[in-house]
């Protein structure tokens, strides 16, 4: 029978999504709507964090819950809520939409939940699709976007054809070893990686986890999708998509031991593919939530680093990598939502000025900036530290020295885009951004988890080896 | 690398006072201009007189690291909080008080963006002075990039000619050095099978390979050569002094070079002395090439902030070629010509940015007979000129002197080139000093007013500093003796090395004449 | 073989009746003989109107997408005739030691079979309609795809009770386990859901929309002639007894009955479900399209979905 | 299981391609959704061929999901393409055409089939 | 998931495919030879005016292609979606007194899912088919 106070986070979940649906049936009312959300993300996320010490398998055991998991669904969690807390001003969205708005974010959120605990290939396959068509329609959901649904159908088909790859991927493994359970596959997988049919079929089924991850062949829907989504929206994949799609691709790697060397050359390839075309593709934008695009690809692929490293320090690293993205990519979202006008997009230009319009976002921004290039002391320094060190102990210098190099490269937008907040004049008088006391708070917030985490890391990092720890058989 | 228990955490006292004083900064009310200019003085104060202290206090008998202070910081990655000074670093901390404190004071008359102007600059210094005392690489690197951050913004907002170019090429030439040195760094920590990121720890007990040595230390000395000015990689350090403020010209050629120049030293030298040997060839020759290079393209500059810039690079140059020697006498030198240096280009920079800040001007063309309105601030100028051709009784000049007597027994031939390029560019330093204190008086100046004695009071300190080690080197010099002796001789047990293995020195005996 | 051709050729010669049938009892319902003059009570009547179609001119109209034109009705017509594959005509034969099933196939998912041709079907009108590159013709495709999956819907819910209650997808065993009752008595909601989609899978009066004569002039086969319009009212027809006899297997129990052989049991069934049809067709007006479809997504498919769970309930004894 | 693992897979690798192929190559919104299908369907083909050599029914449940997930993923790239082409309509298809996503109508035929 | 010993479930119906297949290949011949027959019998006389298409009498204007009302492809999607779970509800019942009181519940927070998705389109106008009154196309 299963345990179902295991289970207990996602039935929460799922009573808010029906929560949501039901106000999506009355009538449209935004404010309540909001507080609406920000009651049950937050306690969704208390109830994630309180059952962070929960371990057992569910569901016949193709639902495992650790601490890996829990982890992973508290980070989620965090991702929701902070998506959330950014909703106060939804002006991206139509009025009428907001409940459904939320309603399939937290489906979403609850999609990937699930995904953070899967280890049986189909219920990664469904977890993983709820949880993208959610994200589909909700990047249609912008109100007056001139391109329309054009940027969401991208998306979409993108999205359907790396999950059509992936599961053709999958029915190879399964043929292979007769047996969709991660846990069995554990103990098969390893020794038979190299064999071409199971190799084929664990390359394919990556696929999927690279869209998600934006990673290099997989990232031409990035751009589109950031740019046509309302900026929630947009904060949202960056940051709860990115943190599931690396809970699972770790899972994923994992599973292989570390042992199939043709397997690593495919993974640096991506991984330096990516960084690169991210990195180089960003220098030219002028959009922001563009330019955040290109930077997400480019930190898929030092995500990517740590994960084909294959080691303890390679996993806790892209762990920790996750956790460090969703704050960084976080604030500057925020910074974008606050800075934009009624929800419209801006161009990096459009933060002129801003140290003397908010002088808190502006230095949250500068911090996230730095951490987004990996710049100590800030979050994304240790980081990427991990991933490195990770990669040395596997003796993939020169990797690291490539990885470096697009780091500088990618320091030439970041500090365009500080340029702006920091130097540029505005071309007419500034308007002063109310921040309220509350968004102040969360800013300093993540300001203090970020230097924090750059400089007193330990406990994160500790967290996250326990975390990883649980990986190898 | 002997290591002494620490009574009181001086050195950490000094990041504290540095980061309170960040604070209360980013405290204050927004137009309290005043007060944040005052807190920063005093912080500034306050660290300079530690670093003096700290200077005094060394223990030149016993040697080695000492105010050792430690603390488990990551100990899943065995990263510790490590610091520690020994006779490098302590003229290097002294070096950071005295620049910081003319620093500060030398901004006084900003109006402009002040509270942050004064957070970023104390941000920038409390990097520095991480840097200086850290043992740990981790933090080592952490501290590099906290001095390298603020530099963008410093030169962006508070910067005169091309600051867009020259912030952004500084800034990314030296994050391209940082990535050079990260991997490094790692690079090191994981082939030493150690799990430690300690530097005593890894000089003491890793073994490296030759390769992964000549490896890392090129990495090394690539990456803090940048910052150091090295001859390839220079081109970010003329632009970026001529495009900052006065304070940032000052911290950023007194101080910020001088952080590459210790990193090789630290990092690159301590923990590769075979990579050290390796490439020192190469070291000497990019070394002569740079001072070469920036004396002949010094003389081609009319603006005299320029002047000053490509000086550095040369001056810089004799650093390198001091630690491309291998020899006491080339490390004391090139040390003391960090500490030497330092003070001399603070001070310059300071007296030229009163001398703009008056005139808007630095075309040399434009300027002329100054000594007759301005007879302090030219009289410093004049100071500072004569400091940076060395002549005698003025710091730069042992130092000097120290370098080139090694370098004359190891590489004659550059040596000789080096020397005869120097002494071109002091007759050109004094055409340049001629030609803007003295001489006609430009008409458009006659109404100026010479500086206040607040004004003066940090050129004054800068230049009694120059004057001060010039007169009595000895102070100095038994200090870095400390280190480099067992520098020197830690590489003899390390690689067999068999150069020139003159510990009692000429200079030796030389100074024991001085006094 | 001897099977299968009995089978095509009753159902061939029913359809053909029925068309008289239905022609007879309109007639009669509406005060009038009907067609009486080719043989006795026109008996003869289907065989004139089969020489008549196969002798008419075949039009193609100008615009139309010739292939798909031409194949459409050949759809609509095999669709409804391939169904009566898994039909259960009686019990098993015993001839001479051998077992002969009184059915062409007895698949074991013989009910997704008869779905699978049911939505099959869909394609004849649809591209029958697009082809003819007219609008009526047009818009009688549109009506009739929307309509079709609608309808189709609720079909297969309610459905479900009765594969619940026989265990089993195989039409054979859905009428052996309806040895002991009828489902009609213990599913009603199921047999009047089932009835109304089925009627308006066929596209029978009051459904008749993607036709609609007055509306439409015919809808989907406004342009078609000859034998070619004869095989969509062939198709219609069987449509018709495909209709009676999967009402009679899922709800009447089949062949099953006392005193009269097997085979013509079932035949009464088919042919009383018919008249009902027919019986409706003559009684009751067509349907506005917005009050068909509410009907379908409204009524029928909530009441299926909410019969199936009361069924469970009762079924695993709660 | 008479057909042998092996074929079933080919098939599948031949019935993965074509829906590869026509999702790539096609400009057809319409045909890309029903490349993805074929894709998926390819999969499900190749799961339940597993399936049945190892003797499961995992395969076979596989493939009913896979087709309840085809189902929804069609709903829902249909509606962005009604969405599309709505917006089409009521667009001047000048300005339409900067975008790279659609294709243009004179190019490439009808964007639905008659529609 | 258990193995599943019994292969007759998981082989494909074998019982009575020859008669089967002859049984479509009477179909198809049947209609062939009427499709055939009726190209032969038919008279051919053609002139424009039969060619074209009927529009009540008279000369068809305006092009056929007609824009697809939106409502269609709604029901079209919800068919979709709808129809699909009917898959899970199908494999469901075949089983359902084997699988008990457990798989019951399932089934009904399965088929509730199902009734409040309809409830959803329902309400937001997803099933207001009328044409021409359509309001979700007033709204856009």
């Amino acid at each position: 029978m299963t345990d179902w106070i295991l289970f207990i986070p996602e039935l929460y979940t799922l009573a808010a999504v029906g929560v949501f649906f039901f106000l999506c049936l009355c009538r449209a009312r935004p404010g309540r709507d909001y507080a609406a959300a920000m009651v049950l993300s937050a306690g969704g996320l208390v109830l994630t964090v309180c059952t962070a010490g929960f371990e057992g398998l569910v569901f016949e055991g193709v639902y495992q819950v650790d601490l890996y998991s829990q982890v992973f669904k508290a980070l989620i969690y965090s991702g929701f809520f902070l998506t959330v807390c950014l909703c106060a001003d939804l002006s991206g969205v139509d009025k009428a939409r907001h409940s459904e708005f939320y309603l399939l974010l937290c489906l979403s959120t609850l999609a990937m939940m699930l995904l953070a605990s899967s280890v049986h290939l189909l219920t990664i396959y469904i977890s993983l699709e709820i949880s993208s068509y959610s994200l589909y329609v909700l990047v249609y959901f912008r109100r007056g976007y001139p391109k329309g649904a054009e940027p969401a159908f991208q998306y979409f088909v993108f999205g359907a054809a790396s999950s059509a790859v992936m599961l053709f991927g999958f029915a190879l493994v399964y043929g292979a070893f007769g047996t969709a359970h991660m846990a069995e596959l554990m103990g098969q997988v390893p020794a038979r990686i190299n064999e071409p049919l199971v190799f084929t079929g664990f390359v394919l089924s990556l696929s999927g986890f690279f869209f998600k991850l934006a990673v290099f062949p997989f990232h031409f829907w990035a751009p589109e999708a950031y740019e046509a989504a309302p900026h929630q929206v947009s904060a949202y994949i960056a940051t709860a998509s990115k943190v599931a799609a690396i809970a699972i691709l770790v899972r994923m790697i994992a599973m292989t031991g570390g042992q199939g060397d043709r397997m690593a050359w495919v993974l640096i390839f991506l991984s330096v593919a990516s960084m690169t075309a991210g990195n180089l593709a960003a220098m030219a934008q002028k959009d922001i939530k563009r330019l955040l695009a290109f930077s997400s690809v480019a930190h898929a692929g030092y995500v990517m680093i740590g994960i084909l490293c294959a080691n303890a320090m390679g996993y806790a690293g892209a762990v920790f990598y996750g956790l460090s993205l969703m704050v960084m990519k976080f604030t500057c979202f925020m910074v974008v939502v606050k800075a934009a006008d009624g929800g419209r997009n801006i161009k990096t230009d459009a933060l002129a000025g801003l140290h003397q319009r908010a002088p808190v976002l502006a230095l949250a921004l500068l911090l996230a900036l730095f951490g987004l290039a990996g710049l100590p002391p800030t979050i994304g320094f240790t980081a990427k530290l991990l991933v490195f060190k990770a990669a040395m102990d596997q003796g993939l210098l020169w990797l690291v020295i490539i990885a470096m190099f697009n780091v500088v490269i990618s320091l030439y937008y970041y500090l365009g885009v500080l340029k702006a907040a920091y130097f540029i004049a505005p071309a007419a008088q500034p308007r002063a951004i109310a921040v309220s006391l509350p968004f102040r708070l969360l800013a300093l917030a993540m300001i203090v988890f970020m230097v924090a985490g750059g400089l007193y890391p330990r406990y994160m990092m500790a967290l996250a080896g326990a975390m990883t720890a649980g990986l190898f058989p | 690398m002997q290591m002494h228990a620490a009574q009181f955490p001086f050195l950490s006292t000094i990041l504290l006072i540095c980061i309170f004083g960040l604070a209360l900064v980013l405290v204050l009310p927004k137009n309290s201009n005043a007060a944040v200019k005052w807190v920063s003085a005093a912080c500034s104060a306050a660290t300079l007189a530690l670093s003096v202290f700290l200077f005094a206090a060394y223990d030149r008998g016993a040697g080695g690291m000492q105010f050792v202070e430690r603390l488990d910081w990551i100990p899943s990655m065995g990263i510790s909080y490590l610091n520690g000074i020994d006779g490098f670093a302590a003229p290097m901390l002294l070096l950071t008080g005295i620049v910081f404190f003319t620093g500060v004071v030398s901004m006084w008359e900003l109006d402009f963006r002040v509270k942050e102007f004064f957070a970023l600059f104390i941000l920038l210094v409390i990097g520095v002075y991480g840097m200086f005392m850290a043992l740990d690489l981790f933090f080592i690197f952490v501290w590099f990039d906290v001095s390298l951050l603020p530099m963008y913004l410093l030169i962006v907002i508070w910067g005169s000619s091309a600051r867009e170019y020259g912030a952004m090429k500084l800034t990314l030439y030296l994050l391209f050095g940082s990535a050079m040195i990260l991997p490094g760094i790692i690079y090191l920590a994981a082939v030493s099978g150690l799990e430690t990121f300690s530097l005593p720890a890894l000089v003491e007990n890793a073994s490296f390979s030759g390769f992964e040595q000549k490896t890392a230390f090129l990495l090394f000395y690539i990456g803090f050569g940048i910052l150091a000015g090295v001859w390839p990689f220079h081109s970010w350090s003329p632009t970026g002094h001529v495009a900052a403020p006065t304070a940032v010209s000052m911290l950023h050629a007194g101080v910020l070079m001088k952080i590459g120049a210790f990193g090789i030293l630290r990092v690159g030298m301590f923990l590769c002395p075979e990579g050290w040997m390796y490439w020192s060839p190469m070291m000497a020759v990019l070394a002569v090439i740079g001072i070469v290079y920036g004396v002949m393209v010094g003389l081609r500059q009319t603006d005299l902030k320029f002047v000053i810039g490509y000086s550095s690079v040369s001056h810089m140059g004799i650093v390198g070629l001091g630690f491309a020697t291998m020899t006491v006498d080339g490390i004391n030198g090139a040390v003391f010509q960090m500490f030497a240096h330092g003070v001399m280009t603070a001070l310059f920079f300071s007296a030229v940015g009163h001398i703009y800040d008056r005139t808007h001007t630095r075309e040399i063309g434009e300027l002329g007979g100054l000594s007759a309105v301005m007879p302090a601030a030219s009289g410093y100028f004049v100071i500072a000129a004569l400091a940076g051709i060395g002549v005698p009784c003025l710091a730069s000049f042992w130092a000097e002197l120290l370098v080139f007597i090694a370098a004359f027994r190891v590489y004659p031939a550059l040596a000789m080139i080096s020397v005869g390029v120097l002494v071109v560019n002091a007759l050109f330093m004094l055409r340049v000093v001629r030609n803007t204190c003295f001489g006609p008086l430009n008409d458009r100046w006659a109404h100026l007013k010479d500086m206040r004695f607040a004004m003066g009071m940090p050129r004054a300190v800068l230049a009694a500093a120059i004057v001060g080690f010039g007169l009595m080197p000895f102070l100095m010099y038994d200090l870095i003796q400390t280190a480099s002796v067992p520098l020197i001789h830690s590489l003899g047990q390390a690689v067999g090395f068999a150069g020139p293995e003159s510990v009692e020195t000429l200079f030796t005996e030389l100074m024991s004449v001085w006094p | 073989m001897i099977k299968v051709a009995v089978i095509l050729t009753g159902v061939l010669l029913l359809a053909a009746y029925l068309v008289l049938l239905e022609r007879k009892l309109l007639g009669r319902f509406q005060a009038r003989i009907g067609p009486n003059r080719a043989g006795i009570f026109g008996l003869l009547q289907p065989v004139s109107d089969g020489i008549k179609l196969l002798t008419k001119e075949d039009v193609i109209p100008q615009g139309a997408h010739r292939r798909i034109f031409l194949f459409a009705p050949a759809v609509v017509a095999a669709t409804a005739l391939l169904t009566f594959a898994v039909v259960p005509m009686g019990p098993d034969l015993h001839l001479g030691g051998r077992k002969i099933p009184m059915v062409v196939t007895d698949m074991n998912v013989g009910l997704l079979y008869v779905f699978a041709m049911a939505s099959l079907s869909v394609y004849g009108v649809v591209l029958g309609g697009w082809a003819s590159d007219s609008k009526y013709a047009m818009l009688g495709s549109i009506r009739g795809a929307a309509q079709m999956i609608s309808y189709e819907l609720a079909l297969g819910l309610s459905i479900v009770p009765v594969v619940m209650l026989a265990g089993s997808l195989s039409l054979v065993d859905i009428v052996d386990a309806q040895a002991g009752r009828p489902f009609i008595l213990v599913q009603p909601l199921a047999f009047v859901i089932f009835f109304l989609s089925a009627m308006a899978e066929s596209k029978r009066i009051p459904f008749d929309l993607p036709e609609a004569e007055a509306e439409l002039g015919s809808g989907y086969h406004t342009e078609y002639s000859g034998m070619r319009f004869g095989m969509f009212f062939l198709g219609e027809y069987v449509q018709m007894q495909v209709l009676g006899a999967l009402t009679a297997v899922f709800f009447l129990g089949g062949w099953r009955g006392p005193f009269l052989p097997a085979p013509l049991w079932l035949l009464v069934k088919i042919v009383l479900v018919v008249t009902a049809m027919i019986w409706i067709r003559a009684t009751l007006p067509r349907f506005r399209y917005d009050q068909l479809m509410g009907l379908g997504w409204k009524f029928l498919i909530p009441a299926a979905l909410i019969n199936i769970v009361i069924t469970g309930f009762v079924m695993v004894g709660i | 299981m008479i057909v042998p693992y092996t074929h079933v897979m080919l098939l599948g690798a031949i019935v993965f391609l074509m829906g590869m192929i026509c999702t790539l190559t096609r400009r057809n919104l319409i045909m890309i959704i029903v490349g993805l299908e074929i894709m998926l369907n390819a999969a499900a083909i190749v799961f339940v061929g597993a399936g049945l050599q190892f003797g499961q029914i995992e395969g076979q449940v596989m493939a009913l999901f896979i087709v309840a997930v085809a189902a929804a993923e069609v709903s829902v790239g249909l509606a962005m393409v009604v969405c599309i082409y709505r917006q089409r309509n009521s667009i001047d298809p000048q300005c339409m055409k900067d975008s790279p996503c659609v294709p243009d109508p004179k190019e490439t035929g009808e964007l639905l089939p008659n529609a | 998931m258990v193995p599943v010993n019994h292969t007759y479930a998981l082989s494909s119906w074998t019982p009575a495919v020859f008669s089967f297949l002859a049984f479509i290949f009477a179909v198809f011949l049947m209609l062939a030879v009427l499709m055939i027959l009726t190209g032969f019998l038919g008279e051919k006389r053609v002139n424009e005016n039969k060619l074209r298409p009927y529009e009540s009498g008279i000369i068809p204007t305006g092009s056929v292609p007609l824009r697809y009302p939106v409502p269609f492809f709604l029901v079209a999607v919800f068919f979709l979606i709808f129809d699909v779970e009917g898959a899970f509800i199908f494999s469901w019942a075949v089983a359902v007194e084997a699988l008990g009181v457990k798989a019951m519940v399932q089934m009904t927070f399965f088929i509730f899912v199902l009734l409040m998705g309809l409830v959803y389109i329902w309400f937001k106008g997803g099933l207001a088919l009328k044409e021409g009154k359509d309001k979700r196309a007033e709204r856009r």
